[in-house]
């Protein structure tokens, strides 16, 4: 059994409102497959961003344990 | 080469001064410095805005800057770059951000000042939330680079 | 909007924050500064440089600084604009010249700043001699702007 | 007659060895015939650059009584 921490942040954070979940799947996982089992499989939003490890990665990226993966909207710094 | 991200108001002249003065082996190297500062406006699309909630991703937003940086450093020829960024509660004309390179010639710290803006606006995460007198509201996207 | 040209040392980060607390009127409606800072490096065109001295038309070189802010002002959305310039003589790492622009939006904070320092090089009534090691020499040409 | 201030400035007021000339000439003149008058038809290089009365301009511009004359190198500042 894997560990996966899920991060979310600003508008999306207020949407599925909670900032952070442990996940404990069975088996390996994309991108795709964490946000589906944290969110009741609530589609993934287009525009939304998401990271492994605190760098960008694509929605079909495999999820390793222990990973931390974050979902976002689009950036608005500076 | 600095990246600072902080919930503590600070003041871009005082921090750029306090940087330069700790580039002793570089001094008399630089012959141009180009600075961008962000500053917090009371308004935005038309609408008073009484104060601003900056939220972003600790650890990542780190991590982006300082990569950021030192693709700035690898990609034009400059010596030094600063990027500070404030998060949290805001008042209208806090300074939000600072951006800054030193190089021997000013093209490339132009070029490289202007890249570390744009890239820091369109990737770092970070999110804007806007008090207004009615209400709050997030930033759904920056002012275009071009405008 | 401030000209000023000096035969006095001066740091540009200190004049920079004084000037902008000066524009209490404008306070909160900037979003965007770019400044450029240029300074005396110790060596050109490979030599070693002791000093500057820098030569100026007084009356002209301020009357040309003064109207090349103001077309500033006019073809870009800026709110403000500083320009300091030193001259007579100079040693490596000091502040030459100072330009800044203040601005709602970035683009037109950045593009004033390049005009002005593109501008001030290429008309402004300055000359450089470089004092070197072995005599000294006119400088006969500015970096151009690509580099 | 007119009296006419001339400066020079950086190298070309080395070349010629002096900053400054008061002309008393006779009648109209361009800055053109300003500076072979100043300089003793030594002939206008042609990179220098001339203004009247702090404004740039081209060496065919008429002169008038109480102008001041200036002739320079290519600009070097910044």
């Amino acid at each position: 059994m894997m560990t996966i921490k899920v991060k979310f942040f600003a508008s999306l954070r207020e949407e599925v409102e909670r900032s952070e979940v442990d996940l404990k799947p069975q088996g390996e996982m994309t991108v795709a497959q964490v946000w589906a089992l944290a969110c009741q499989d609530m589609p993934l939003p287009e525009h939304i961003l998401s990271a492994v490890n605190l760098e960008y990665v694509s929605a079909d990226t495999a999820v390793k344990d222990g990973d931390e993966v974050a979902f976002f909207p689009p950036v608005t710094g500076g | 080469m600095k990246v600072v991200v902080t919930p503590d108001e600070f003041n871009a002249w005082t921090e750029l001064q306090a940087y330069e003065t700790t580039l002793t082996a570089q001094r008399g190297q630089w012959g141009a410095v180009s600075t961008f500062i962000g500053t917090m406006r009371n308004f935005n699309e038309g609408d008073a805005v009484n104060a601003m909630f900056l939220e972003h991703y600790p650890g990542m937003t780190e991590k982006y800057l300082q990569a950021l940086s030192q693709t700035a450093l690898q990609r034009w020829e400059i010596l030094d770059t600063l990027v500070i960024h404030r998060v949290g509660h805001i008042q209208p004309s806090d300074t939000i951000v600072l951006v800054a390179a030193w190089a021997s010639h000013r093209a490339s710290a132009f070029e490289a000042c202007r890249f570390l803006i744009e890239e820091l606006k369109t990737k770092a995460p970070f999110w804007k939330k806007e008090i207004l007198i009615e209400g709050e509201r997030w930033v759904e996207k920056n002012t275009p680079a071009t405008v």
